[in-house]
């Protein structure tokens, strides 16, 4: 089980933070942004935008 | 530790209200007096029934004021400043929710209310009471002036912005919509409840006076210009200020996000929020109300250098009382968030 | 004293979110888990915006709920009783908010809810959990079923006519009126924004299922008969109950006042609210939004022998999940009003 890791969120800058046992394509929330991440991979450990279906917000 | 001894002049109003409320749940305080002239004699609660059985107290006079260590001032415009001298007498540290300490300059003041100043010397003595700008002041401070509702929800929409002079000075766009809690419990034609239900109403287009403290707080030495509206919506708590600002640079939104994060990434009222799904994207008034926050968001124009910068705060909480008591936690070296601890209702 | 371990079931509705807020600001409480089936692994505040940055927790599924000392249910209606052997595994104490386990008759149950109870033999091991009626049962009970809503307000505003005979059995007609937060946070066309606002919805005349709760809390032992309606109004949240009852003797109000005083004077959450000035002469659903009070009034009418029996609560407080944390605070011996302090906002 590699360290854990604390990479950059990728639509806001916030820390992200993984633990040594994340797995490839867990998702995860950014606490800042509050958008959720996919984790691309884990050698090392990358992360980016999980897809999203867009939200019909009704307006 | 022996309690702090607090009254409250001027205690019928909404402000005053919301500060008793606070005041009586707050651990370190031990209330006094609270004045009104109209109803000297009569219970609290007959102004504010939430306060039914919460409290036995009446209202006071404000002759029959005792001298306590700290006197907040909900007095009606005016007031505190013709009667700073006998109310310096009652208590050594006073915070006024006024306007009439705001401003630091006399002219200023009256060209925005309309009428000199009854003691400008008086005027570099106040703090002016937003936290998140001035809070090692405020610490050290005898007396504070708490900032305008509308001004603390633009100001800190805008801070981080202007403070890293990140924007041109004389372009930004003020809209702030508000609730008729702002116009507080004297009734008016238009606070008829026929007539003002679910209003959009254009009550400032131009002229309001809290852009006086926007341009004092935010100027950062050199001269701004700021062009503000105020449109009164149908709620009864809640401001969102939309805030429209002219980028220098091309900056991406990562970058904004850094800005607002230096800014107010340890600041226990200020909430970044700006999401991609939820009903909740943007800041969001209702959800704030009772609460001291202040939420802050923002979204890059792709067509354009416009930056949109949205505040949302309750006027009653951080836009008058809450931050009132966050300047008593202040000077008296409690934990900020003392007695400032609800988080909102939701849903409401 | 070490904090007693909480879990919340099924913590994504409004109740469940209620809950969350109280049991996070209690002093005595470690909150351990919420499920939400739908949410899971997702933060909490993405269902409840008030709590955002006020904690970092996210939801668990129901299959990982570990061991705690107290389990709230929040469960759709039919999943406490059909799950109940595998929750009762998991904590010795349980408080359910839903339906299930709040009739004493099984017939009853099938009549009012439309298919046969899952598990009738645990009926009785729950207490019905109004504290003001059953509160010795309640300190001594491992198993509270907390009331409904409509049902708590209903039965409040009755209970001292009741309790005291004072009332003809079968002439009671009660008029509900409560706001849309009552329908939970599942959308659908009657709660669309353009049609769900400022309606006044006759949406139950007749047949609403509190009925039930009320018969089986007032009948002392005799056949009584509710005649009851429910309106649903543009509010979110508050319920006003209007009870018209027919006085057996002809009291005066002195008298009336004397019953609920007898009944009602050392109650920390109920007060009664009648008077003859102001703006809040009888009791008003809107300054008790966020608090667990309800406030109770009447009037004689002067004609007959009708009696106006009002009563006001917060129906996602003392109708839901306030009176749960009472309950809990009853469990265990804490005092009543521990972390259930918040007085209400007004003007709000």
């Amino acid at each position: 089980m590699s360290a854990s890791a604390n990479l950059e969120c990728p639509i806001c800058g916030g820390e992200v933070t993984l633990g040594g046992d994340t797995l490839q394509g867990e998702l995860i929330e950014c606490s800042d942004c509050g958008t959720e991440l996919e984790v691309t991979s884990i050698k090392p450990f990358a992360v980016a935008e999980a897809p999203q279906e867009e939200e019909d917000w009704g307006e | 530790m022996a309690k702090i001894s607090v009254s409250i002049a001027g205690g019928s109003g909404y402000t005053g209200g919301e500060l008793l409320r606070l005041l009586l749940f707050h651990p370190q305080v031990e209330l006094k007096q609270v004045t009104s002239e109209r109803l000297t004699g009569k219970s609290v609660y007959k102004s504010h029934p939430n306060l039914r059985k919460v409290t036995q107290l009446k209202f006071s006079a404000l002759d029959d004021l005792q001298e306590c260590d700290v006197l907040f001032l909900c007095l009606p415009h005016g007031k505190s400043m013709c009667g700073l001298d006998s109310l310096k007498l009652k208590a050594k540290k006073i915070i006024d929710l006024s306007g009439d300490f705001r401003l630091k300059s006399a002219a200023g003041y009256e060209k925005w209310y309309g009428k000199p100043h009854a003691c400008p010397e008086n005027l570099m003595d106040f703090v002016y009471g937003i936290p998140e700008l001035h809070r090692e002041e405020m610490r050290a401070a005898s007396f504070i002036s708490s900032a305008g509702c509308n001004a603390t929800a633009t100001i800190l929409a805008l801070y981080p912005l202007y403070k890293n002079r990140l924007v041109e000075l004389d372009r930004t766009v003020v809209e702030v919509k508000g609730g008729s809690s702002e116009g507080g419990n004297s009734v008016s034609e238009a606070s008829h409840h026929p007539e003002r239900t679910d209003v959009v109403r254009s009550y400032k287009p131009t002229q309001h006076r809290h852009i006086a403290e926007v341009v004092q707080e935010l100027s950062f030495g050199e001269p701004i210009q700021m062009h503000f509206s105020a449109t009164a919506l149908g709620i009864v708590r809640g401001v969102l200020a939309t805030c429209h600002v002219f980028l220098k640079e091309d900056l991406q939104e990562k970058d904004i996000w850094k800005v607002y994060r230096q800014e107010y990434g340890q600041e226990p009222f200020i909430r970044i929020v700006k999401e991609a799904t939820g009903a909740y994207r943007y800041p969001e008034p209702k959800v704030l109300i009772g609460s001291n926050y202040c939420d802050v968001g923002f979204k890059k124009d792709e067509e354009s250098s416009r930056l949109v910068a949205i505040a949302a705060i309750d006027n009653l909480m951080k836009g008058a009382s809450g931050q009132a008591v966050q300047a008593f936690n202040l000077m008296h070296g409690f934990a900020e968030t003392t007695g400032l601890e609800f988080p909102g209702l939701h849903p409401i």
